[in-house]
C-alpha cells in the first residue's frame, strides 16, 4: 500500500454530501450527516470512529442496502460514474456483489447456519452469470483457495458452524470477492475476531486487495488496525467526517482535537505499565439532539466559546482535511488548552497530565 | 360433541318398541299426510301404497348413531340399531296399522288360560342367511344363548321366562313362571324376538359385525361408525300382498350421522337418500326445507306415545309433599317449553303415557292433570311453604329449594331454563341447575347403592313407548326399596326402574292385575286408574309428546305402506324406525 | 445414536407408563357404571344379571388389580375388548386410527401450505397493509369454533353446491383415493383453519426474527433477489418452531378432532373415544388414550430427530 | 509449552491468592470432557495486579469463576489468604465471597434489567445483614460516587439508562460494595469503547490505591493488560505458557506464543512492520482432545519431537521471568 | 382499536356483574336471564317477547331459543370470559410459571421431573383430561371451571417459562448474583422470575385467546359453567340447534369471541413488539 493519498485518476467511487437520518418518533437520528469522500481503484480508505458514529450506516447507505423504513438518504454516490442515490432496489441489485462487495462485522451470524458453504459461496454467482452447477462449484473451490481454507473441496458441504471464526470469516471474504467487485466495504470485519486471526484476516485482505486491484473501505474503531493497512484515513464523530487525511500524514499530524484523544487514550505496549491513560471524558453525543456547534465540543480539551457557536467547516490543508476552529498544533489551540488547564476544566485533565509528563521526560 | 346430541335425552333411545297389546279398539284412521293439519302436531300417515312398485337401486340412510352391535340378545338397541337389526332380523311377532300383536316369522301364537304356557307355530319356508333352515330348534337354541346376554337375560327377567321348548318342527313352547298377556309384545322386541342363527352366534364379537338372520337383507360389509350396508337376500320368504317376492331394493346401507344438522344436510345434499330424526327441530328444519325452500323430500312424522318430561324423587323433601309436585307441575307451562324444545306445532303437550293417537289415552286422564295454572300452583305452594309441618324443615315462609338437573343437550338445557324461569317467577322456588352427562345423570337416577333411592330431586327423564304399557309401567310401579317390597309383603321385588320412588299398593296392583288379562276393555280400564292416580299424586311431569321422522327424497317410496304376513298394513315407522323391505325407488 | 434411541425409548415407556396409570384413575373417578351403559337403562335389573356382569368385565377387582392386569395384556399386545361392543380394542383403533391420521395429516398439510406464504408475506411486509389484512384474516380464523366453520363448508359446498357429501368417510381401500378425498376434504379444511392461523403467526414471527439477522443483509448485499432470500434463506431457519408446533399439533389432532369427526360423521379416534366416555367404556378409553399419547411421543421424537435435517447445528451433538 | 510447573510460585506473607494446579474440566457430549484449564499455578500478591492473556477459550474466564467456585474446580488448590477454598462447603464458601468478588465482560449483561441501581449495588450488602438502609444507602453513595455514577439520580434508575461504560462503573460499584480484598476483573472493558476504556482502567487504577485492591485483570489486549497489569501471564489452550513482570515480558517475550500474539497486535503506528507472514497461522485445536506434550507444539514453529512427547515446565529464564517452553526464544536466540 | 374493544368487554362485563344501575341504571342493559316470552306474575300473562328474533329496537341483537336478549347474554358473557383468562391466567404464572422459572433455574433432576411430567399432560388427549376433571367436581361454578383450564394450562406455561428462565440464568447477572453469595432462593425470586414475567404476560395474551376458545369449547360439550349464566361457548352451542332458522344467533355470540380473541393477540402482539427493537433486515 502506497502512501499516496491522491491520486489523478478518476475516483471510483465518490461521495458527496451524503446524509441518513432515521426519523425517532419525530425526531431526526442523523446518523450520516453531510459525508464526502473518494475512492480509488486499488486503495484503501480506513473510517475509525467510536461505536455509535454511524459507520456502518454511512457504508450500508453508499451501497444502498439500508433497509430501516424509518430512513431517508440524500446526497450523491456516484459510483464510476453512476449515481447510486434514488435507484430503485431492482437497478441496485445490479451492482450489488458484483460492483461492490461487503464483509460483514460477525462472521458468525453473517453466515446463514442451515446452507452449506459451498451454496453460500456461488448462489449468487449463480444468479448474476448463469453459472451450471459444476461450473459453481469449481469457481468455489477457487475462491476457498484464494482466501487460504485448507481442503477447500471438502469444505464446500460444510456448515458455518464446522468451522472456526477466522476461517467463517474468510468464507465471507471468499463470498465478498466471489464476483471480483471493484469495490469492497469491510464493516470492522476483524472485531469479532482474535488477534491473532485479526491479523490473517487482515493480511489476507491486504494481499487479495492488492492482486485484484479493488477499492476497499475498511471500517474500524481500532486506530491500530487502519494505521497499517490503509492509504487514507477519515475519523468519524458523530455522524460526520471530522479530520481526513492519507494514513501517513495523519498518524504523523493529527489535527481534530478528537482524533488525537482518541488516539491518546489507546494503551500501547510500548509505554511502560501503569501509563496513566488520558482518556476523552463524557460520551458521544445524541445523534437525535446534536449540540449546537462543534459536536466534540464537551469533550475537547480545546474547547473555546466559539466551538458551541458555529460548527466548524471541513477545511483542506495540504489535502489534510479537518472540522475544527482550533486544529491541534496551532497557537490558539494551544493557547486554548493551557487556558482550559488552568480553569480546570475537566475534559482539559488527560491533556494537562500528558502536557506535563512530557515536559517531565524532557527534562 | 359426540353423539350426546341423541344420547343424553332419555330413555326412549335406549329400548323402545312399538307395542299395543290386542286391542279392539282401533287406533284413529291415519290419514292426512302428516304435517301441516291446522292443529300442527304430527300425524302418522300411513296409507296403501298407489305407485307401482319397482326393483332394484340403493339408498342410504342416515341414523343418528352406531349400533353398538347387532346381536338382538347382547346389545340395547336404540332407534339407528332398530333400523339396522331389522334389515337382518325378522320378528316373531309384530305391530300392525292398528296397534295389535300379529304373528310375523310366527305362523301363529296362543296361550293357556292363566298366560303361563304359550304356543308358537313357525312358519315353515324359511331359512337363515346361511343356508340353515328355521325351525322350532333353533328358537330353543336361542335361549341359552339369550339367557347369557345383557339385554337378553334382562328381557327374560322381565318377562319371568323360564324355559323355551321345541315341541314340535315347527312348534315351539314358551313356560313363564309367572302368567303375563302382554308376553307377545317380548317377543316383539329385540332381546327375545329377533330370530337369529344361533350356531353363528357362537362367535359373538364376530356375530355383531356379521349378524345372521331371516331378515329381507343380508349383511355386506360393515364398517363401525361409518357405514353399514345390507344387500337384498334373494331367499327371503316374505312377500307384498300381490305375491311379489320382497325386499325391492338391491341394497341399502346406514349411516351414523349424529349431528342433527348435518344429517339433514346430507339428506338435502343427496348424500343420504333417507335419514331418521328423534328432534323436533330436526323436523322444524326439515318442514322448513320441504315448505319453504322447495326440497324434493317426504317426511314421515310419527308422534309417538313416548313423552318427555321428568320425575319427582318422592323420598326427597320437600318432594314427598303432594302439594310441592302438584304446584310445581301446575306452574310448569309445557305450551312453553315446547317451544323452547323447537317443537311448537309438532309436538303435543303430554298429560299421560299414552298419546291421543294411542288406543290407550284416556281422555279422562287428561282432563284430570294438572293443566298450566300458575296462580293455582302458586296458591298450594304457599300453603306448603306455610305448613309449619313442612316436610323440608326449613322455616315457614322460606322458599323451597329445587334442584333440577338435566343431561348437558342443548334443547333440554332450554327447556329446563324455562322451567326455571316458571318456578322463580312464584319467588317460593330457589332453583339450582345442573347438568351431568349421560351416564351420571342415569347413574344418579338409578341410585345404585342406597337400595336405587338415588339423591336427585327433580330430573329430566322420558316416558313410555309404543309397547305395550306393561313395559314399561309395571317396573316402573314397583316397590322402589326392600324396605316398601317388604312391607307389602313382595320381598325383593324392588325395582331400581321406579325412578321416582313413587310407590302406590293400588296402582301397583292394578298394574300386576293388567298383565293377568287380555281383554282390552279391562285392561284400558286399570290403566286408565294408574294414570288417574298419577295425575292425583304427580310423581312425574311432562313437558311433550316426543315426535319422530323419517325424511326420505320424495322418489323413495313404501316407507309407510308396509304389510304384515296376513296382508294387513303395518305399524309404520315408530320412533323414527322404518321396515325397509317394501320400500322401493319410484322411477 | 443407538444411546440416544435407547433413552427415547426409556422416556416413552415411563411416559406411556403415567399416562396410562392416569387414565385408569381418571376413569375410575368418572362417575356413572359402564353396566348401565350396557344393560341400557330400561332394562330391569336383576341384580344377579348386574353382579354377573361386573363381574365378567372385573369391575369389583381393586383398582391396582385392574391396572396391573390391563398392563400385563397390554405388553403383549393386548388392549382388551370393548365392555359394549365386545370389539377387541386393538381392531377399533386400528380402524380408526388411519382415518383420524388421514385428518390430522391432511388438515396440517393444507394449514402448513397455506400457512407458510401468509405468514412469509406478512413478515416480508410486517407493518404495511399486506401484513395488517392478513393478521387480521388470521386472528378471524384462529378464533372462530372450528365447527361453526365445518357447517359453513356443509352448506355451502355439499347443500348450496351439491360438490361435495355432507358427512361419512369413504375408505380409500373400498372407494378408491377420488372418493376418499371427496369425503376427507370438507373436515380437513374445518380442521385446518385453526391449525393454518396457528401456523402463520409462528411463521410470521419467526420469519420476523429472521430477517433481523445479520445473514439476511449479507445476503441482499450479495444481490440476491427478495424472493430468493425468502425460500432459500430466510424459510428454513424460520421453520423450527413450526415444527414443533406441528408435532404437538398433529398428536394433539390425532385425539382431539372430536368435534369436527362427530359434525361430519367421520369414524375417526375422536368420534370413538367421546362415545366410550359417554359409555364409560374404560377399556376402550384406555386403549385409545394410550394409542394417542404414543403417538404424540413418537410423533414429537420424530420431529426432533427432524430437527436436525433443518437446523445442521444440532446435528453435531 | 503451554505446560505446567510451579517453579514461578513465590512465597512470602503477602501472598493474597495462591493457585495450584487448577484443573476444570466440563462434560462434554459423547462422555468427553472439556480441557478448559489444565493444571495451571500462579499467585498474587496484595496490592498486586495480575494480568491474563490469551486468545478466546484459552480458558481465561474459567479460571478467574473458578476462583470464585463458580463452579468450583475439578482438581487442583485455590488458597485466599492461606484458606484453603476448594474444601469449603457451599454455605462456608458463601460466607467468604465477601473477601473475592468478580466483575464481568457485558456490563449490560451483568446488571439485572428489571431492578434500580440502588437496589443493585446495595444488593450485597441486603445479602450480607440487616444493615439500616439508611446506613447501607450512605454505603452504597459513596462508592457510587467513587466509580464516578451520581449516586442521587441512579437511585431509580434502571441500568438500560445508563451507557454501557457507566454499567460497568456499576458493577465495579457492586464489587466494591463488598469491601473485598480481591477483585476479578474478567474482561471488564472488552465491549467497551475505546474511549472508554481509557477512563475504567484509569479508574480501576485509582480504585486500587484507595481500597487497597488486588486485582486479578483478564483481557486478550496486550496493551491493556500491559498497561494495568504488575505482572502478565499468558494461558494458551487450559495452559499457563509464561508469567512475568509485565515490562519484561513486552520487551523480551521467551515464549514463541508470545511472541505471535504481540506480532499480532495491532500497534497504532503506521511505521510498524506487519508480518505478512502470519497467514496461515492455524487454528487454535479443540479443548477437548488437547495436543499431546506442549498444548501449543501444532502452531509453534520451533515445534520438534520432544514437544509433542515432553510436557515443558515452568522455569525460570529471568528475575520474575517464566516460562513453559523447551525452546524459548532467549535461548534460540531470537 | 383492540385494546378499546377489550376495554369493552371488561366493562361490560364488570358492569353487568357488579351493578347495573351506574350511571342511574342509563346503559340499556337488560336481564340476561329474562325470557321475553316468559310468564309474568304480576300480569298473569306470557311476555311478548319471540324466540330466535332478529334485530330489533328491542333486542339490538335479537333474541334466544328461549326469547333472552342475546345483547345482554353477550354482554354477560364476557364475565365468564374475563374470570376464565384472569384465573387461568393466574394458575399458569403462578404454578406454571414458578416451576418453570425454577427448574430452568436450578436444571438437573428436578427439571427431568417435572419436565417429564408436563410431556405426560401433553400426551394425555386432552379432552379426556377435561371431561375427567369436570365430571370429578360436583359443582360446576365458574371457579371451578377455570381453575380446570387453568391447571391444564400450567404445562405451557411451564414451558415458556422454563425456556426463559435457561436464558435468563445463563446471563452474567445471576452469575454476578451467585458471586456475591446470593442464595439461590434469593436469585430465583429476585432475579430470574422477574426477567422471566414479562415473556410469560406477554404469551398470556395469546393464552387468554386460547382459553376463551377452550371455555367455549367447554360450553359446547355441554361441560362449562352452570346455567343459566351466559356464556359466549354456550351461547353458540344452544343458538346452534337453531341455525337453519336464525344464523344471526350463532354469529353474535362467534364475533364476540373472535373480536375478543382477535384483540388479546393484539395486544400480546403489542407487547411483544415493544421489546422488540430491531427491524427486518429485508
Ligand atoms: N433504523 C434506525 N433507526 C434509528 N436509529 C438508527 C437506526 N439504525 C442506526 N441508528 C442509529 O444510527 C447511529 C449510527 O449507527 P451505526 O450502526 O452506523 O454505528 P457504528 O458507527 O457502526 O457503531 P458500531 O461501532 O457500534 O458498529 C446509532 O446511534 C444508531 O443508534
Ligand atoms: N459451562 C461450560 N460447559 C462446557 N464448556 C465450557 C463451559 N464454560 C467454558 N467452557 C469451555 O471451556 C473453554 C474455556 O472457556 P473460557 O470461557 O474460560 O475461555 P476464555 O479464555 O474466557 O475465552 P473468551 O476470551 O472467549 O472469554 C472453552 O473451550 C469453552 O468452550
Ligand atoms: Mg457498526
Ligand atoms: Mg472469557
Amino acid at each position: 500500500m502506497s502512501s499516496s493519498a491522491v491520486s489523478d485518476s478518476r475516483p471510483l467511487l465518490s461521495v458527496r454530501d451524503l446524509r441518513t437520518h432515521f426519523d425517532v418518533g419525530g425526531h431526526a437520528v442523523k446518523a450520516v450527516d453531510g459525508v464526502s469522500f473518494d475512492v480509488y481503484e486499488g486503495k484503501t480508505l480506513g473510517i475509525v470512529g467510536e461505536s455509535g458514529c454511524g459507520k456502518t450506516v454511512l457504508s450500508r447507505s453508499i451501497m444502498g442496502i439500508t433497509t430501516a423504513s424509518n430512513a431517508s438518504t440524500s446526497g450523491s454516490v456516484n459510483y464510476a460514474g453512476t449515481e447510486l442515490v434514488g435507484k430503485s432496489k431492482r437497478a441496485l441489485r445490479a451492482f450489488w456483489g458484483e460492483e461492490m462487495a461487503m464483509v460483514f462485522q460477525d462472521p458468525m451470524t453473517s453466515l446463514n447456519p442451515v446452507v452449506r458453504i459451498g451454496r453460500q459461496l456461488t448462489e449468487h454467482l449463480r444468479a448474476h452469470k448463469k453459472l451450471s452447477k459444476s461450473e459453481a462449484n469449481e469457481l468455489a473451490v477457487q475462491l476457498l483457495t484464494w482466501v487460504r481454507i485448507p481442503e477447500p473441496k471438502e469444505r464446500l458441504s460444510n456448515f458455518p458452524h464446522q468451522m472456526s471464526g477466522g476461517m467463517r470469516q474468510r468464507v465471507c471474504i471468499a463470498i465478498a470477492l466471489a464476483c471480483s467487485p471493484k469495490l469492497l466495504f469491510a464493516d470492522e470485519p476483524t472485531t469479532a475476531l482474535d488477534v491473532t486471526v485479526q491479523h490473517q484476516i487482515l493480511n489476507l485482505l491486504a494481499q487479495q486487495q492488492q492482486e485484484r486491484q479493488m477499492g476497499m473501505v475498511l471500517v474500524t474503531h481500532d486506530l491500530g488496525v487502519v494505521a497499517t493497512r490503509t492509504d487514507d484515513i477519515a475519523v468519524m464523530y458523530a455522524g460526520k467526517i471530522v479530520e481526513k487525511a492519507s494514513t501517513s500524514a495523519l498518524f504523523s499530524r493529527m489535527r481534530h482535537p478528537y482524533t488525537q484523544s482518541l488516539f491518546w487514550s489507546i494503551p500501547k505496549t510500548s509505554e511502560p505499565k501503569h501509563t496513566r491513560l488520558s482518556a476523552i471524558v463524557g460520551r458521544p453525543p445524541n445523534l437525535a439532539a446534536l449540540p449546537s456547534g462543534c459536536s466534540f465540543a464537551d469533550r475537547c480539551p480545546y474547547v473555546q466559546p466559539i466551538c458551541r457557536e458555529v460548527e466548524p467547516k471541513l477545511q483542506t490543508i495540504d489535502s489534510h482535511s479537518f472540522a475544527c476552529h482550533l486544529p491541534v498544533g496551532s497557537t490558539e489551540a494551544e493557547a486554548a488548552l493551557s487556558a482550559n488547564i488552568s480553569a480546570g476544566l475537566p475534559q482539559s485533565e488527560g491533556a494537562a497530565a500528558r502536557r506535563e509528563a512530557q515536559q517531565g521526560s524532557l527534562t | 360433541g359426540g353423539d350426546d346430541d341423541s344420547a343424553p335425552a332419555d330413555t326412549p333411545e335406549e329400548t323402545s318398541e312399538e307395542a299395543e297389546s290386542p286391542a279392539e279398539e282401533p287406533a284413529e284412521e291415519p290419514a292426512v299426510e302428516a304435517g301441516d293439519e291446522a292443529e300442527g302436531d304430527v300425524d302418522t300417515a300411513i296409507e296403501e301404497e298407489e305407485s307401482a312398485v319397482a326393483y332394484g337401486g340403493s339408498i342410504s340412510v342416515g341414523v343418528e348413531a352406531e349400533a353398538t352391535g347387532l346381536r338382538p340378545w347382547e346389545d340395547t338397541c336404540s332407534s339407528p340399531c332398530y333400523n339396522m337389526m331389522i334389515a337382518v332380523f325378522d320378528k316373531l311377532v309384530e305391530m300392525d296399522v292398528n296397534g295389535n300383536y300379529v304373528p310375523y316369522l310366527a305362523e301363529s301364537l296362543t296361550s293357556n288360560e292363566d298366560f303361563t304356557v304359550w304356543t308358537m307355530t313357525l312358519r315353515s319356508d324359511v331359512t337363515f342367511h346361511n343356508g340353515v333352515e328355521l325351525s322350532a330348534q333353533s328358537i330353543s337354541d336361542m335361549f341359552p344363548i339369550q339367557q347369557a346376554g345383557a339385554a337378553g337375560s334382562s328381557a327374560i327377567a322381565a318377562a319371568n321366562l323360564v324355559s323355551v321348548e321345541a315341541t314340535g318342527d315347527l312348534e315351539v313352547t314358551y313356560t313363564l313362571s309367572e302368567g303375563g298377556s302382554a308376553f307377545p309384545a317380548t317377543l316383539s322386541r329385540a332381546p327375545v324376538g329377533m330370530v337369529f342363527e344361533p350356531a353363528a352366534a357362537a362367535d359373538s364379537e364376530g356375530f355383531s359385525m356379521a349378524p345372521v338372520g331371516t331378515g329381507p337383507f343380508v349383511i355386506d360389509a360393515r364398517d363401525l361408525d361409518n357405514e353399514t350396508t345390507f344387500v337384498r337376500n334373494d331367499e327371503y320368504w316374505g312377500t307384498d300382498p300381490d305375491g311379489n317376492a320382497l325386499p325391492y331394493l338391491d341394497s341399502i346401507s346406514f349411516r351414523p350421522i349424529p349431528d342433527e344438522g348435518t344429517r339433514l344436510d346430507a339428506l338435502l345434499s343427496g348424500t343420504v337418500n333417507a335419514m331418521q330424526t328423534l328432534r323436533q327441530g330436526t323436523i322444524r328444519d326439515a318442514r322448513n326445507a320441504r315448505d319453504d325452500d322447495g326440497a324434493d323430500i317426504t317426511l314421515y312424522e310419527f308422534q309417538g306415545n313416548n313423552v318427555g318430561g321428568g320425575m319427582y324423587n318422592v323420598l326427597v323433601p320437600p318432594f314427598d309433599d303432594v302439594r310441592v309436585r302438584r304446584a310445581l307441575t301446575h306452574m310448569n307451562s309445557q305450551e312453553q317449553v315446547i317451544e323452547a324444545l323447537g317443537g311448537t306445532g309438532i309436538s303435543l303437550p303430554g298429560t299421560q303415557w299414552f298419546s291421543p293417537d294411542s288406543p290407550w289415552w284416556s281422555e279422562k286422564v287428561a282432563e284430570a292433570w294438572p293443566k298450566f295454572d300458575f296462580d293455582g300452583g302458586v296458591a298450594i305452594l304457599t300453603e306448603y311453604v306455610n305448613d309449619p309441618e313442612r316436610s323440608d324443615g326449613k322455616a315457614v315462609g322460606e322458599p323451597i329449594d329445587v334442584e333440577l338437573s338435566c343431561p348437558p343437550d342443548p334443547t333440554l338445557i332450554a327447556s329446563m331454563q324455562v322451567v326455571e324461569q316458571l318456578y322463580t317467577a312464584s319467588g317460593l322456588v330457589n332453583v339450582t341447575m345442573t347438568n351431568y352427562d349421560q351416564q351420571t345423570h342415569i347413574g344418579i337416577a338409578l341410585g345404585g347403592e342406597n337400595g336405587f333411592v338415588g339423591n336427585h330431586q327433580q330430573h329430566c327423564w322420558r316416558w313410555s313407548s309404543d309397547d305395550d304399557p306393561s313395559v314399561n309401567l309395571n317396573p316402573a310401579l314397583a316397590p322402589p326399596t326392600a324396605e316398601i317390597a317388604e312391607a307389602i309383603g313382595l320381598p325383593g321385588v324392588v325395582s331400581p326402574l321406579n325412578f321416582s320412588n313413587w310407590f302406590s299398593p293400588t296402582a301397583f296392583q292394578a298394574a300386576v292385575a293388567a298383565t293377568k288379562t287380555d281383554d282390552f276393555a279391562t285392561r284400558y280400564g286399570l290403566y286408565e286408574s294408574i294414570m288417574l292416580e298419577f295425575a292425583d299424586q304427580v310423581p312425574v311431569y311432562y313437558s311433550g309428546h316426543t315426535a319422530t321422522a323419517i325424511g326420505v327424497e320424495s322418489n323413495i317410496l313404501g316407507l309407510n305402506s308396509w304389510h304384515v304376513p296376513s296382508g294387513d298394513l303395518g305399524i309404520g315407522f315408530p320412533n323414527a324406525e322404518g321396515r325397509w323391505a317394501e320400500v322401493f325407488i319410484d322411477s | 445414536m443407538g444411546k440416544v434411541i435407547a433413552t427415547r425409548l426409556a422416556r416413552l415407556v415411563a411416559t406411556l407408563l403415567a399416562v396410562t396409570f392416569l387414565t385408569f384413575s381418571m376413569t375410575a373417578l368418572l362417575p356413572g357404571d359402564p353396566v348401565n351403559a350396557i344393560l341400557g337403562v330400561d332394562a330391569v335389573r336383576d341384580p344377579e344379571v348386574v353382579a354377573k356382569i361386573r363381574a365378567d368385565l372385573g369391575l369389583d377387582d381393586p383398582f391396582l388389580n385392574r391396572y396391573v392386569n390391563w398392563l400385563g395384556n397390554a405388553a403383549t399386545g393386548d388392549l382388551g375388548q370393548s365392555y359394549i361392543t365386545d370389539q377387541e380394542v386393538m381392531t377399533t383403533i386400528s380402524q380408526r386410527l388411519p382415518v383420524t391420521a388421514q385428518l390430522a395429516f391432511m388438515a396440517i398439510l393444507m394449514a402448513v401450505i397455506l400457512a407458510i406464504p401468509i405468514g412469509m408475506l406478512g413478515a416480508y411486509k410486517q407493518g404495511k397493509w399486506q401484513d395488517a389484512t392478513t393478521s387480521a384474516g388470521v386472528q378471524v380464523a384462529l378464533s372462530i369454533p372450528n365447527f361453526i366453520i365445518g357447517i359453513f363448508l356443509i352448506w355451502l359446498f355439499s347443500v348450496q353446491l351439491g360438490w361435495l357429501p355432507a358427512s361419512n368417510w369413504n375408505r380409500i381401500t373400498t372407494d378408491g383415493l377420488v372418493e376418499n378425498l371427496k369425503t376427507a376434504i370438507l373436515p380437513a379444511s374445518a380442521l385446518a383453519m385453526t391449525q393454518m392461523a396457528i401456523f402463520s403467526r409462528l411463521v410470521r414471527s419467526d420469519m420476523i426474527a429472521t430477517l433481523q439477522e445479520d445473514y439476511i443483509l449479507a445476503a441482499r448485499s450479495k444481490g440476491l433477489s427478495d424472493r430468493f432470500i425468502l425460500l432459500r434463506h430466510a424459510l428454513r431457519p424460520s421453520s423450527l418452531s413450526l415444527m414443533t408446533i406441528i408435532g404437538i399439533n398433529f398428536g394433539a389432532l390425532l385425539g382431539g378432532t372430536v368435534i369436527i369427526e362427530t359434525l361430519f360423521a367421520i369414524p375417526g379416534v375422536g368420534f370413538r373415544l367421546i362415545n366410550a366416555i359417554y359409555q364409560r367404556d374404560i377399556i376402550v378409553i384406555q386403549g385409545i388414550t394410550v394409542f394417542i399419547a404414543t403417538a404424540y411421543v413418537v410423533i414429537n421424537t420424530i420431529v426432533d430427530l427432524l430437527y436436525a435435517v433443518v437446523d445442521p447445528r444440532i446435528r453435531k451433538g | 509449552m503451554a505446560g505446567s510447573g510451579t517453579a514461578h510460585l513465590r512465597n512470602g506473607d503477602d501472598i493474597v491468592i495462591r493457585v495450584e494446579d487448577l484443573t476444570v474440566e466440563f462434560p462434554a457430549k459423547g462422555g468427553n470432557s472439556v480441557h478448559a484449564v489444565s493444571g495451571i499455578s500462579f499467585d498474587v500478591r496484595r496490592g498486586e495486579t495480575l494480568g491474563l492473556v490469551g486468545e478466546s477459550g484459552c480458558g481465561k474466564s474459567t479460571t478467574g469463576r473458578a476462583l470464585l467456585q463458580l463452579p468450583a474446580p475439578t482438581g487442583g488448590s485455590v488458597q485466599l489468604d492461606g484458606e484453603e477454598l476448594t474444601h469449603l462447603s457451599r454455605s462456608e464458601m458463601t460466607a467468604r465471597r465477601t473477601d473475592i468478588q468478580m466483575i464481568f465482560q457485558d456490563p449490560i449483561s451483568s446488571l439485572n434489567p428489571r431492578r434500580t441501581i440502588g437496589k443493585i449495588v446495595a444488593e450485597p450488602l441486603d445479602v450480607w445483614g440487616p444493615t439500616a438502609s439508611d446506613e447501607q444507602w450512605v454505603l452504597v453513595a459513596s462508592i457510587l460516587d467513587a466509580v464516578g455514577i451520581d449516586p442521587e439520580s441512579a437511585k431509580y434508575k434502571r441500568p438500560h439508562e445508563y451507557s454501557g461504560g457507566q454499567c460497568q462503573r456499576i458493577s465495579i460499584a457492586r464489587a466494591l460494595v463488598m469491601e473485598p480484598k480481591v477483585i476479578i476483573c474478567d474482561e471488564p472493558v472488552s465491549a467497551l469503547d475505546v474511549s472508554v476504556q481509557a477512563q475504567i482502567l484509569n479508574m480501576l487504577e485509582d480504585l486500587k490505591a484507595k481500597y487497597g485492591l488486588t486485582l486479578v485483570f483478564i483481557a486478550h489486549d496486550l496493551a491493556v493488560v500491559k498497561n494495568i497489569s504488575d505482572r502478565v501471564a499468558v494461558m494458551y489452550l487450559g495452559k499457563m505458557c509464561e508469567i512475568s513482570d509485565s515490562d519484561d515480558l513486552y520487551a523480551t517475550p521467551a515464549h514463541p506464543y508470545t511472541q505471535l500474539l504481540m506480532d499480532s497486535h495491532p500497534e497504532p503506528d503506521p511505521e510498524a512492520i506487519i508480518d505478512e507472514t502470519v497467514v496461515l497461522g492455524g487454528e487454535i485445536p479443540s479443548p477437548i482432545f488437547p495436543p499431546s506434550g506442549c498444548r501449543f507444539r501444532t502452531r509453534c514453529e520451533f515445534a520438534d519431537e520432544r514437544c509433542a512427547n515432553e510436557e515443558p515446565k515452568m522455569v525460570k529464564i529471568s528475575d520474575d521471568h517464566y516460562v513453559a517452553c523447551h525452546h524459548p526464544l532467549t535461548e534460540v536466540g531470537k | 382499536m383492540a385494546s378499546l374493544w377489550l376495554v369493552l368487554v371488561v366493562f361490560g362485563a364488570i358492569y353487568a356483574k357488579l351493578d347495573t344501575s351506574w350511571f342511574g341504571g342509563a346503559l340499556p342493559l337488560q336481564d340476561p336471564n329474562f325470557q321475553t316470552n316468559g310468564f309474568i306474575r304480576e300480569t298473569g300473562e306470557f311476555g311478548t317477547g319471540q324466540p330466535i328474533e332478529g334485530m330489533s329496537g328491542a333486542h339490538w341483537l335479537g333474541t334466544d331459543a328461549i326469547a333472552r336478549d342475546t345483547f345482554a347474554r353477550i354482554v354477560h358473557g364476557g364475565w365468564v370470559s374475563l374470570v376464565v383468562v384472569v384465573v387461568s391466567a393466574t394458575c399458569g404464572i403462578v404454578i406454571g410459571g414458578f416451576l418453570g422459572s425454577l427448574v430452568g433455574f436450578v436444571r438437573g433432576r428436578t427439571e427431568t421431573v417435572v419436565m417429564a411430567t408436563v410431556d405426560v399432560i401433553l400426551a394425555f388427549p386432552a379432552l379426556v383430561l377435561l371431561l375427567a376433571l369436570v365430571s370429578i367436581f360436583e359443582v360446576r361454578n365458574l371457579f371451578v371451571i377455570s381453575a380446570v383450564i387453568g391447571v391444564l394450562s400450567i404445562p405451557a406455561y411451564t414451558r415458556v417459562a422454563r425456556a426463559n428462565s435457561l436464558a435468563v440464568s445463563s446471563r452474567e447477572f445471576v452469575t454476578a448474583a451467585r458471586a456475591i453469595g446470593t442464595k439461590p432462593r434469593r436469585i430465583l425470586f429476585r432475579e430470574v422470575i422477574p426477567n422471566v414475567l414479562p415473556t410469560l404476560l406477554a404469551y398470556t395474551m395469546v393464552a387468554a385467546a386460547f382459553v376463551v376458545v377452550v371455555e367455549g369449547s367447554l360450553s359446547f360439550l355441554g361441560l362449562s359453567v352452570q346455567l343459566p349464566t351466559p356464556t359466549w361457548g354456550n351461547m353458540i352451542n344452544q343458538a346452534r340447534r337453531d341455525i337453519k332458522i336464525n344464523v344471526a344467533q350463532v354469529i353474535w355470540p362467534s364475533l364476540a369471541l373472535t373480536l375478543t380473541v382477535l384483540s388479546l393477540n393484539q395486544v400480546g402482539d403489542f407487547f411483544q413488539q415493544r421489546r422488540e427493537v430491531r427491524g427486518s433486515n429485508l
